[in-house]
C-alpha cells in the first residue's frame, strides 16, 4: 500500500484500516511498493488491462481489503490472501527472536559485569540494631503471588519464543514439543491469574507510587548508585516508581494482548492476532529485562534490599541510606523497634523467650 | 523423668478420644484461630495462636494415634512428649488462654480447641506444670471451700448485712424449696449487691428459694486449672447439698466457669445424672418475666451496652436471656460489634485472673475490650459474671476509663415495681 | 523429483464445492475443519470469479519458519507436510499462513485448539503409507498410491489442477494460448468478450455499460 | 515398561492405599471412643451436628478482620479443586473407566479451565501466606508443605497435560496424583474426611448447649 492507494481506503472498515496502520506502525519494515498500479490506472483505453493480473491484484489485496464469499463458515475464510500474515513472520523470526534474544542476554551480561565492577552494594552505616515495618503481610503476600506467576510465565513463554533455536538441537524434536505442549497449556492456563496479580498489585501500591517533588533530582543523580552519595527518596524512589509504573503499563499490555490471543472465541480476525502477538512478545521482553534488574537487585546487587519482603521489616540504617525521608518519617513517628522484637514476631522457632518473659513479667 | 511426670502424661493420654483425636486429624494449620484470639490479636505474638498452645498434646497424638508417630516410635525417630515441653507450654496453656471459646468458634474444620486445652490442663495440671495461684486457689478451694478462702462465716456476715438492708428474711437450709442458690466467693467478698438483688427479686416474684450453708460456693478451680478429681470433688458437694434440701433445681450465679462447671460438666465428672435441673439466674429471671411474675417498671434512658459473659453465653447457650432482661430495663441498649456468642472475652476466664503471673499480659490484652467500648460510645457496661466485672473494672482503672460496669441481676432489682415505688 | 502444486483456474471455477465436499469426504477431516475452501469475490457483481483454496504447499513455507515446535517437513514431492505428534496447537501457523490453511479443530476459550490439520495434498503424514495410524490423523494417502489428490480429480470443470508444477504451468499456459487465440480470432479485445462480462475491479465497472 | 506400571499396578496399588487407609484412620479415630454425655440437654445433639457440618462453611465475618483475601483464596482452592476433580470431562472419563464403570455429566471446558485458575490463585495465596505469616509459619510442619506441593505438582502437572495429547504428560500427571492418594491417609489431607467428624462433634456438644455453632 503506498500513499496512493491510501485514499481508497475511505469508506472501508474502519477497524481494518486501524489494524493496518497500527501493523504498518509496528512492523516498520521496508514497503513494497507497486507504484505500477497507479501508472496502469492512468492509461488509455487503447491499452487493455488483463483482466487476470486485476483478480490477482485484488486476490493480493493490492489496493483495498478484499474479502470474498465462501461456503464455508468462519472468521476470514472469505480472505483469499492475508498479506500481514508474512510481515508478522518476518517480524517473529527476524526481529523478535534475534533481538529480543540479544537484549536480554545483554542485560544479563550487563548485570554481571555490573556486579563485578560495582559489587554488593553494602549498608554503609552496618546493620542497625532496629528495624522499620516495611511491608504488610498483605502486601508482601501479593507481591510473592504475582511474582512466582510471573516467574512461571516469563519461563514457558520464553520456551515457546526460543525453544527451536536452542532446546530442540539438546532435547530432540519430540521430547522438546511435550516440553513446549506443557510451557502452552500452562502458560495459557497461568497467564490470566497474572490479570488478577497485576490487579491487585497495582491497588494496593499505586498511592505509594505516585511521582513526587525530587524525584527528577534522583534520577539526575542515577539514583546515587553510580556516585557514592545517597539521593533522598520517599518510601519508592524515583526508580522503583518507574518500575512499578512500568509494570502496570506494559503488563497491562501483555494481559489484554494475552487475552485476545487466549478467547479466540470473540470473532476476532488473525490480523488482531497478530498484531497482539506483536504486542505482547515486545511488552514481555521489555518487562522480563527490568524485572532481572529488579531481582538483581533484590538478592545479590543490594545488601537489606529484600527484607522488607521476606519478614516485613527492614533495616533501619538501609532504609536512612536509600529512602531517608520515610526513615526519618517513620523513625520520628516510633515506629522502629528492636531487632529482638522482630525475631520474635517472624522467628518462632524458640518458645523459650517468651516464658522467660511471661515469668519475669510475673515476678 | 519424675513420677509426677508420668503422671501428668497419662492423664493427658487419657484425655485423648475420639473427639481429640478427630481434631488434631483435621487441623490444617490455617492459623485462622489466631484471628479469633485476643492473646494474639492484641499482641501478634504468633505463639498464641490458641492451635500452637496444644503442641504438647499433638505431639503425644501423633506418636500415639498416627502411623507415622508409631513407626517412628519403633525406630526413636519421633520425639517424645518431655517434661521440658510441659515446663515450656505451661504460660501458654494457663497464662495466655482464657478458655473463652472464642477459636472454636472459627475454626473452619470445627475444631473445638478450648475443649483441647481444657483437657490438656488435666495433663499439665497432675505433671505440677500449673500456675501458683491456681493452684492454690484449688487447694482452698477443696479444704476450705471456696477458692478465695470464704468460709460460711464470711457469708453469714454479708447474710445479716443484707437481712439488716432489706428487711427480709434470708431462707438458709430450707427444706424441699424449689431453688437453691449459689454464689461465688467474689460475689459475696467483692458484690453482696448480688445477695441482696436475689433477696429482692425472690421476695417481689415469691419464689421459694433457699441456701446451703454446707455447699454455698459455685466457683470451681478444678475446671480452670485442670483437675478432675477435684473438680468432682466440688460439683459433688453441691449435688449433696441439695440433694438434702430436695431442691428442684439449683440456680447458677452470675459466674461464668461455675455454670459451665455444675451445669454442662458436672454430671460427667461425678458419672451420674443430677435428681435436680440446674438453671442460670439469668435464665430464671427471664423465665420470671415471660410468667409476669416478675413485674419490671420503667426503662432507663441511660445508654448501656453487654459484656456477654463467654462461659454464660458462648459456652453455656445462655444467649437471648441477657437481652431480653437488658432490653426490658434499658431504653438504649446498644449491642457491641462482636456481641453474643462472638464476644470478645474479658481477659480474666479460665482462671488468668486467679494468676498473678499473668498481670501484665492480661492488662496489655484489655485493649480489646476497650476498643470494643469506645466503639460503642456507651459508658455504661451491663454484664452477668462476677469474675467479669472484676476483671473490666481493673481494666478500666487501668486504662484511666470513666465506665460503668453493673451486674445484670442488679440492674434488674433496681428495676422492681417494688422498689421503684421506694424511690 | 517433481514439485506438486494446485493451480485454481478463476476463468473455470464455477463455486460447486465439490471440491471441498470430496476433500472432507475422501479424508474424514474433524468436524469444523475444512481443508479446503471456495472463495467467490465480487460475488453478484460483474467479474465474479471463484477461487478454490487450500494449503498451497509453498516452496519457502512461512508456517514451517515459525512453528515454534519445528514439525513441518517437506516431502521429496515439495508437498509440505506436518507431524501431529509434535504440534502443540499454538497457532501460529494459522498467523504466520496467508491463504488461511491451517485449520484447529477447536477453537474454544483459553486457546485449546487442539492439533493442527490442514491439506496435505492427500500425501497422509509422517507415519507409514496408508497405515491406520496416518488416515486417522491425516486422512487418505493417494500420492503414495500413485493417484492426485481428490479435489483436483473430482473437479467438473478442470478448474482445479493438481500436479507436478511442470505440468500444470503447462497446462495452464495451452489454455491461456488459446483463450488469447479466440480473443484474436473474433477481432475483439479480451475485455469486450461477449462469453464472460468484462472484468475490472472499482473504477472499471462502468465501463462494460457503455 | 514405567508406563504400563504407573498406568496398571501403582494406579491399583496407590488406590487400594488410599481406600484402606482413609477407612483405617477413620476407623482409628471413631475406636478412641467418646463418654457419653450426661449433662441434660437444652438443645438436640444431632440437629447441632448436621447445622455445624455445613454452617461451618460459612466463615464466620468478624473472624475476617484481617484475613479476607486468605478467606477467598481457601474458598477459591476447595471450590475449584473440587468443581475440576469431579467434573472435569478427562477425570469424569478416567474414573468411568477405572473405577466407577459409568460417568456423569461434565462441565464445558472453558469452566474446567477457569476452576482451575481459581484453585491455583486460591492454593498460591494460600501457600505463599503459608511461607510468610509468622503464624503459619510457626504451625506449619513438613506434612503441610509436603501436602501442599503434592497437591499443588498434581495440579501444576495437569495444567501442563491440558492438551491431553501427549501420553508422557498424562502418565507424569497420573503418577504424581498416585503419590498424592499413596501420601493422602497419612497426612492432614485427611481434613478432606475428618472435618465432618470433627465439626460433627463440635456441633454435638454446642447443639445440646443450644448455642449455634
Amino acid at each position: 500500500m503506498n500513499g496512493g492507494s491510501n485514499h481508497s481506503l475511505v469508506g472501508h472498515g474502519v477497524k481494518t484500516t486501524v489494524i493496518r496502520l497500527l501493523l504498518l506502525w509496528l512492523f516498520a519494515l521496508p514497503l513494497e511498493t507497486v507504484a505500477d498500479t497507479k501508472e496502469s490506472r492512468g492509461l488509455p483505453s487503447t491499452m487493455v488491462l488483463n483482466p487476470a493480473a486485476e483478480l490477482w491484484r485484488d486476490v493480493r489485496q493490492r489496493d483495498m481489503p478484499t474479502s470474498g464469499t465462501s461456503q464455508v463458515r468462519g472468521v476470514d475464510s472469505g480472505v483469499l490472501i492475508n498479506a500481514n500474515g508474512d510481515k508478522w513472520r518476518k517480524f517473529r523470526m527476524q526481529q523478535l527472536i534475534p533481538i529480543g534474544g540479544y537484549l536480554l542476554l545483554g542485560i544479563i551480561v550487563g548485570l554481571t559485569l555490573f556486579y563485578l565492577v560495582r559489587g554488593k552494594v553494602k549498608i554503609v552505616a552496618g546493620a542497625s540494631d532496629r528495624k522499620l515495618p516495611r511491608y504488610t503481610s498483605y502486601e508482601r503476600l501479593i507481591h510473592w503471588f504475582m511474582a512466582s506467576i510471573f516467574l512461571f510465565l516469563a519461563i514457558t513463554g520464553l520456551i515457546i519464543l526460543f525453544g527451536r533455536p536452542l532446546l530442540i538441537p539438546i532435547f530432540g524434536k519430540e521430547i522438546f514439543s511435550v516440553i513446549a505442549s506443557a510451557s502452552k497449556e500452562g502458560h495459557n492456563l497461568m497467564g490470566p491469574l497474572f490479570m488478577v496479580a497485576l490487579i491487585l498489585v497495582f491497588v494496593k501500591f499505586v498511592r505509594r507510587n505516585i511521582y513526587q517533588k525530587g524525584d527528577m533530582s534522583w534520577l539526575l543523580r542515577g539514583g546515587g548508585i553510580i556516585g557514592k552519595k545517597h539521593v533522598p527518596s520517599n518510601f519508592f524512589n524515583m526508580g522503583e516508581k518507574s518500575m512499578f509504573w512500568m509494570l502496570v503499563l506494559v503488563g497491562s499490555v501483555i494481559v489484554v494482548s494475552g487475552l485476545v490471543l487466549i478467547f479466540p472465541v470473540f470473532g476476532q480476525s488473525r490480523e488482531w492476532m497478530e498484531l497482539a502477538h506483536v504486542g505482547h512478545a515486545i511488552g514481555a521482553i521489555l518487562m522480563i529485562g527490568v524485572i532481572l534488574g529488579h531481582i538483581y537487585i533484590g538478592s545479590v546487587g543490594m545488601e537489606g534490599a529484600i527484607d522488607g519482603m521476606k519478614n516485613g521489616y527492614c533495616d533501619l540504617n538501609w532504609a536512612k541510606e536509600h529512602h531517608d525521608l520515610w526513615a526519618t518519617q517513620m523513625e520520628k513517628r516510633g515506629e522502629a523497634i528492636a531487632n529482638e522484637d522482630v525475631n520474635r514476631f517472624s522467628d518462632p522457632d524458640t518458645n523459650e523467650s517468651l516464658g522467660r518473659e511471661l515469668r519475669e513479667a510475673g515476678k | 523423668m519424675s513420677d509426677r511426670f508420668e503422671q501428668g502424661l497419662e492423664a493427658l493420654r487419657q484425655q485423648i478420644d475420639a473427639r481429640i483425636s478427630s481434631y488434631f486429624s483435621s487441623c490444617v494449620h490455617c492459623g485462622l484461630c489466631a484471628e479469633a484470639c485476643l492473646f494474639y490479636t492484641e499482641t501478634q505474638d504468633p505463639r498464641y495462636t490458641p492451635i500452637y498452645k496444644l503442641e504438647p498434646m499433638k505431639k503425644l497424638w501423633r506418636r500415639e494415634h498416627t502411623f507415622w508417630g508409631k513407626l517412628g516410635s519403633i525406630f526413636g525417630l519421633s520425639e517424645p512428649l518431655t517434661e521440658k515441653d510441659f515446663a515450656d507450654w505451661e504460660t501458654l496453656v494457663y497464662d495466655s488462654c482464657t478458655l473463652c471459646g472464642r477459636c472454636s468458634m472459627v475454626c473452619p474444620v470445627g475444631n473445638d480447641i478450648t475443649y483441647m486445652i481444657r483437657k490438656q490442663r488435666e495433663g499439665f495440671s497432675v505433671a505440677g506444670y500449673a500456675p501458683d495461684g491456681m493452684k492454690e486457689a484449688t487447694r482452698r478451694a477443696l479444704k476450705i471451700g471456696s477458692p478465695m478462702g470464704v468460709t460460711y462465716k464470711t457469708l453469714k456476715a454479708a447474710l445479716a448485712h443484707v437481712e439488716k438492708d432489706t428487711g427480709l428474711q434470708i431462707p438458709v437450709d430450707k427444706k424441699g424449696a424449689d431453688y437453691m442458690t449459689l454464689f461465688s466467693s467474689m460475689e459475696i467478698v467483692n458484690f453482696p449487691e448480688y445477695i441482696e438483688s436475689i433477696a429482692r427479686i425472690f421476695d417481689a416474684t415469691g419464689v421459694s428459694w433457699t441456701i446451703s450453708s454446707k455447699a454455698f460456693e459455685a466457683t470451681n478451680s478444678g475446671i480452670q486449672i485442670g483437675n478432675k478429681e477435684a473438680a468432682a470433688e466440688l460439683v459433688n458437694r453441691v449435688v449433696i447439698a441439695a440433694e438434702d434440701l430436695a431442691v428442684k433445681y439449683v440456680i447458677s450465679p452470675e459466674c461464668g466457669h461455675a455454670y459451665t462447671a455444675i451445669r454442662w460438666e458436672g454430671p460427667n465428672l461425678i458419672g451420674r445424672q443430677y435428681p435436680f435441673e440446674v438453671i442460670h439466674i439469668l435464665e430464671l429471671l427471664e423465665q420470671l418475666k415471660a410468667e409476669g411474675r416478675l413485674q419490671l417498671e420503667y426503662r432507663d434512658a441511660t445508654p448501656m451496652t453487654l459484656h456477654d459473659p463467654c462461659q454464660i453465653v458462648r459456652r453455656g447457650g445462655v444467649v437471648q436471656q441477657p437481652r431480653e432482661l437488658l432490653n426490658s430495663v434499658a431504653e438504649n441498649f446498644v449491642e457491641m460489634k462482636d456481641h453474643g456468642v462472638m464476644n470478645w472475652c474479658c481477659g480474666g476466664g479460665g482462671g488468668v485472673s486467679a494468676n498473678e503471673r499473668a498481670e501484665p499480659l492480661r492488662l496489655h490484652i484489655f485493649d480489646r475490650k476497650k476498643k470494643q467500648l469506645q466503639e460503642t460510645g456507651v459508658n455504661t457496661m451491663v454484664t452477668a459474671c462476677a469474675n467479669c466485672r472484676i476483671i473490666l473494672e481493673e481494666g478500666i482503672e487501668h486504662n484511666e476509663m470513666d465506665t460503668e460496669v453493673i451486674s445484670l441481676t442488679e440492674l434488674v432489682a433496681d428495676h422492681l415495681t417494688a422498689s421503684s415505688e421506694k424511690k | 523429483m517433481a514439485r506438486m502444486k494446485f493451480y485454481c483456474d478463476p476463468e473455470r471455477c464455477i463455486e460447486c464445492n465439490a471440491c471441498v465436499t470430496a476433500c472432507k469426504n475422501e479424508n474424514e477431516v474433524p468436524w469444523g475443519v475444512n481443508r479446503r475452501r471456495v472463495v467467490t469475490i465480487n460475488d453478484g457483481d460483474e467479474g465474479e470469479r471463484s477461487l478454490s483454496v487450500a494449503c498451497m504447499h509453498c516452496s519457502d513455507a512461512p508456517c514451517a519458519t515459525v512453528c515454534p515446535v519445528d514439525c513441518f517437513y517437506t516431502t521429496q514431492d515439495g508437498v509440505v507436510l506436518h507431524d501431529k505428534d509434535i504440534c502443540i496447537g499454538c497457532g501460529y501457523c494459522f498467523y504466520a499462513c496467508p491463504f488461511g490453511a491451517p485449520q484447529f479443530p477447536e477453537d474454544g476459550a483459553f486457546a485449546t485448539r487442539g492439533k493442527m490439520d490442514k491439506c496435505t495434498f492427500c500425501a497422509g503424514g509422517p507415519e507409514a503409507d496408508n497405515s491406520s495410524a496416518e488416515h486417522r490423523k491425516y486422512g487418505s494417502n493417494r500420492l503414495a498410491e500413485g493417484k492426485l489428490p481428490l479435489c483436483a480429480e473430482m473437479c467438473s470443470t478442470k478448474a482445479l489442477l493438481a500436479g507436478d508444477a511442470d505440468t500444470i504451468s503447462e497446462i495452464y499456459r495451452k489454455r491461456i494460448i488459446n483463450r488469447s487465440a479466440s480473443v484474436m480470432a473474433r477481432g475483439v479485445s479480451y475485455r469486450d468478450a461477449s462469453f464472460r462480462a468484462p472484468y475490472n475491479s472499482a473504477a472499471g465497472k462502468s465501463s462494460a455499460k457503455e | 515398561m514405567i508406563a504400563q506400571f504407573i498406568d496398571g499396578p501403582l494406579w491399583t496399588f496407590s488406590l487400594s492405599v488410599f481406600l484402606i487407609g482413609v477407612i483405617w484412620r477413620i476407623v482409628t479415630i471413631l475406636m478412641a471412643g467418646n463418654r457419653k454425655d450426661l449433662a441434660t440437654p437444652r438443645g438436640s445433639a444431632s440437629a447441632g451436628a448436621v447445622r455445624t457440618v455445613f454452617s461451618r462453611s460459612i466463615y464466620e465475618r468478624s473472624a475476617a478482620t484481617r484475613g479476607r483475601l486468605l478467606l477467598i483464596a481457601g474458598y477459591l482452592f476447595h471450590i475449584g479443586l473440587f468443581a475440576l476433580l469431579f467434573f472435569a470431562q478427562p477425570h469424569i472419563d478416567f474414573i468411568a473407566e477405572r473405577i466407577t464403570g459409568l460417568g456423569w455429566t461434565a462441565m464445558p471446558h472453558w469452566a474446567f479451565i477457569l476452576s482451575a485458575e481459581l484453585a491455583f490463585l486460591g492454593l498460591l495465596l494460600l501457600w505463599i501466606h503459608r511461607l510468610l505469616s509468622p503464624v503459619t509459619r510457626l504451625l506449619s510442619d513438613l506434612d503441610d508443605h509436603l501436602g501442599s506441593i503434592l497437591v499443588f505438582l498434581v495440579m501444576l502437572t495437569g495444567c501442563l497435560a491440558l492438551a491431553q495429547s501427549f501420553e508422557s504428560l498424562r502418565l507424569i500427571h497420573l503418577l504424581s496424583a498416585e503419590l498424592l492418594l499413596i501420601y493422602f491417609p497419612f497426612s492432614k489431607l485427611m481434613h478432606t474426611f475428618t472435618f465432618i467428624l470433627s465439626r460433627g462433634y463440635t456441633g454435638a456438644t454446642m447443639g445440646r448447649k443450644g448455642v449455634n455453632a
